[in-house]
């Protein structure tokens, strides 16, 4: 069974109770040095392992970037 | 004559020059810069990952090491308290907890020029979340006065609005800042080249923060070493004290037994 | 990025800096100052010795080694080409041969400004006599072209009156000055703290010559150190070549992908 | 027997068939960084040792001092 | 070509310049120089009687009438709204009901300088009010623009600080608060000698307001005429539109059919 | 107050603005220029006829006529002392005679700056023919009073390079020529809008002469209505003696009795 | 009987039952171009005949003078 | 009989004997506010109508133009 949410705002369908950490390793995205909002709430790092995402979760991934 | 060194967030700098790492090249020439720089502290700024373009494309931060570097994430592109204040803990969870930032809420797209009065109301709030936050702010001496009250631990007037490298446009309220704070004033934005920046450390500021004027230079690198000696020549000059404009000449060689009297 | 060397009679200079070595309190402070700077030529004036009174009086060279610097004698004091002559060949005298002079003659007391014609007349005449002059003149750039084509091998025009501490009073003119010249073009007198001096470098002028922004600081020692960065930061960034300036501010944080966007 | 010179404008009384090089002995002045003008015209260091001062010579005696 | 008029509170001046009556010798000189600078509008302060003193001291508005010039009563001397929005009811109680206000809330006794938040808070309530403002603030332009949405009549942003004769510290910010208004923008303090004046209306300003540089000149009658001039002057070239500044010069002359070609 | 009119040529003018007749669209647009500008001296510059092509060509001196106007013919197109000679004779016969003549030997024709040795010579060999010169020069102080010594009736140092529009660069040369001459010292070329020319005549300037600054504005009659009040304004202000510049503010109104002081 | 009240923060007795006019008119203040305040709130000049002060009462005159 | 000279530079063939006055008739030039140069020397307008020009004589003819 798969379901839908938004990473950055781009609607995307995944299998059901994957967790922010298994998210991450299908985006090849390194837990270092980035955040992680679902529903505009931060989720800590330790959290990534057991934090399952629902339909429709809003999930921002943020990370440093060059600025002034 | 020993010069009483930097101090922000307590850690002492031996540089006061503050870099950003914007609009470079490639992040090769980004650490090139800041190396050439000497700076010591590093402004970033904090955005969404582009899922997917992602893939190979690598992290600032692999190039700019927050062991080796404070970073200072800025508040960029935040128009609104909410948003810097929400941008400032992304920022802190990012860098594990540091509680250091750049507070920048603008008004507008065109000036990029501060909104006060978002700005008072974030560093409000960011204190209270016990943030250290060095705020970019105007040239207005009452507001940067009131946003040291508030408790931020920098005040960071611009010289001029972001990358116009304009140079110090108000020089009388910069020294006043200057005279009146407590805290570091470092001059934010607007430097444009190398005497800019020796100026604003002429008129007695701690430090400047720049960008633009390195990165979009013909050579950043070269331009960086040029900005760290800037800065270090005008903190010597205004502590050394310099001579006074006269409106007459005086002759630097002496008068006396001058060897053309003869026919006078 | 390389900088092709200053070169100035056969002799290549690696500091920019030449500086001066009056109105110190002491031969000491001149010698700690000219060390700080960093400078490699080093100007001194000719005078009669005071009969009597000079007993134990020590003589500057003693301090300033002339195996060690090279000792640029000026013609300050004169008000004619006939005394520049003279002295000018006392200078070699005393310098055993040395054939390289700085030639100075003023018109007027007050404001110490150059005579031109005097200057002119004088400079042919020395270069008819081998000497290698480096000449101080005004910020007429026709002048300045005319003096190269007589034969000078260094054109200084003044960035404003000696010892008035202006800075730079017509950058228009010195920008033409250097643009048509095919000798190097050296700042000579006006400097008033270390950004005079970065601007002038910027301008794209070969060197600078100062003293008395040094010697009559608070702190020359820590003075000559500003300076010495202040003309090494204005050449680099002359090199780097400066961000152009702007009406508008451009932003130094990228854009897209801002969290702040959110609300939009 | 003495006569008198001029010594940097100083009507100076000396004994006769003096030398630059003794005049300068007596003013115990180094011959090293000066440079020694008699009657406006300059007397190069070799000489000092033979060249002998005359009734009236107007001497000057030259050296470098700070200057800008 | 026809300027369009400068209107205030629906009347017509076809003066741009406004004059303070603080400063001067006496009334007579009061009156002498407001008539000189042909202002339409004279700028009053509010304050106590001094009781017994006054027996037969005059009353400032027997020299200027209000049914000849428009009177605009200031809140000189206030460090909060509550203060300016009371003196502002005084005023309105003098004039006999008259609504139109010079908005000035200072934040410190040493630059004068404008206090933002406190300026906001009384401009919203003196709107409600009905008093028609003319709010004098810093160079701020998001500021200027927040003023102007709040329904102040006309934004007066400062120059330099007030009596400081500095002229226009930041042309930058002024001409972007001209570019944005929808109101009369007037120079408002800071303003030292003619030129200044008229450096301020070519950024395209709608009038000056002035005071010291003409009460506290050597002949104020003689200055108010000069600043009249200066004004008009200044009107004249923003509209003329000046020519391009060039670094290279261009012969007023024509070349061809020169004489002095035969020589060529 | 009274000033002293401006003497040239024993003729007492009223305006103390004079103004070139090149670059106009056409010769209705030069006259109607030359009259908002209420100039009473004009400059004119002398060429060959153009054989044929000038059947109904109209003449200058249709429109500005000699009668009403002091006709200035310059040198301009000079590039050696003979050439200028050459054409002031041609100017003095095509003038009925007339000996006034505005001096100027160019050096070079990218700056159009003048060559001071060959205008020196030319302006000897001028008085000694019995001509009246005004003679147009460099900012340099000595030239400037030589040029005086010589017998030039008034004495005309650029404010920056013919047509650049610069403004006056450098001020300090300026006031030092008018503070040593006895005769009337005129800014000529380099102003580009109405507060150059109030500055040049605030700083004790006798006049300003000005072309292009007005011909090429976007609209040159009012612009030379502009320049009419700017040099009054100038000389006003001069006259007037400005306040000093203060580093700190001071109050406009009176401190005492203010109603603010309550709360204190 | 007299009592106190305070004209511009300087104490000052009166006879009781006097109104601002009367005030002004001891005070040889004219009523054009001025504004009273009794206890910090502005009294209308068309009141000034009527309004009998009392104990203690604050009144502030106030006048426009010159300022920039 | 023709000659030439050159006016202005330019190479113009008259009839002899012309006159400096023929000349400028000719041309349509008026007399007021002009000067006239023969081989580099000035002729004063009183010698205009008695003034022959020679063959191969240059004639430049000058007026006041717009400058600054």
């Amino acid at each position: 069974m798969t379901m839908n949410i938004f990473v950055n705002r781009a609607k995307t369908s995944i299998s059901e109770k994957i967790t922010i950490e298994l998210l991450l390793m299908n985006l090849r995205i390194e837990k270092k040095f980035i955040a992680v909002e679902v529903n505009q709430v931060i989720v800590p790092k330790s959290k990534y392992k057991n934090f399952h995402l629902k339909e429709n979760d809003e999930v921002e991934i943020i990370k440093a970037i060059g600025g002034g | 004559m020993k010069d009483k060194p930097l101090v922000i967030n307590d850690k002492i700098y031996s540089s006061r020059l503050i870099v950003g790492t914007g609009k470079y090249k490639s992040l090769k020439e980004t650490k090139l810069a800041v190396e050439a720089s000497a700076a010591e502290m590093v402004t970033v700024a904090i955005r969404r990952v582009n899922i997917g373009q992602d893939k190979n494309q690598e992290n600032l931060l692999d190039y700019i090491d927050p062991k080796k570097y404070t970073i200072l994430p800025n508040t960029a592109g935040c128009y609104s308290a909410d948003d810097a204040i929400r941008v400032s803990n992304l920022a802190s969870e990012i860098l594990g907890g540091e509680k250091l930032v750049k507070l920048e809420v603008l008004g507008d797209k065109k000036m990029l020029y501060p909104n006060i009065s978002e700005t008072l109301k974030a560093a409000e709030q960011l204190v209270k979340q016990n943030f250290k936050v060095m705020v970019y702010t105007t040239d207005d001496p009452l507001v940067a006065k009131e946003l040291e009250l508030i408790g931020c631990i920098s005040v960071m007037p611009l010289a001029a609005p972001i990358g116009s490298g304009l140079g110090v446009q108000n020089s009388y309220n910069i020294t006043s800042i200057v005279e009146n704070a407590k805290v570091p004033i470092i001059v934010d934005a607007g430097v444009g080249t190398a005497s800019d920046a020796t100026i604003a450390m002429e008129l007695g500021c701690d430090g400047v923060l720049m960008n633009t004027a390195i990165a979009c230079s013909r050579n950043p690198v070269l331009m960086a070493s040029a900005m760290k000696k800037a800065i270090e020549s005008g903190r010597e000059a205004f502590l050394a004290g310099r001579i006074p404009k006269k409106k007459y000449a005086s002759a630097s060689s002496p008068v006396e037994g001058s060897v053309s009297f003869d026919k006078e």
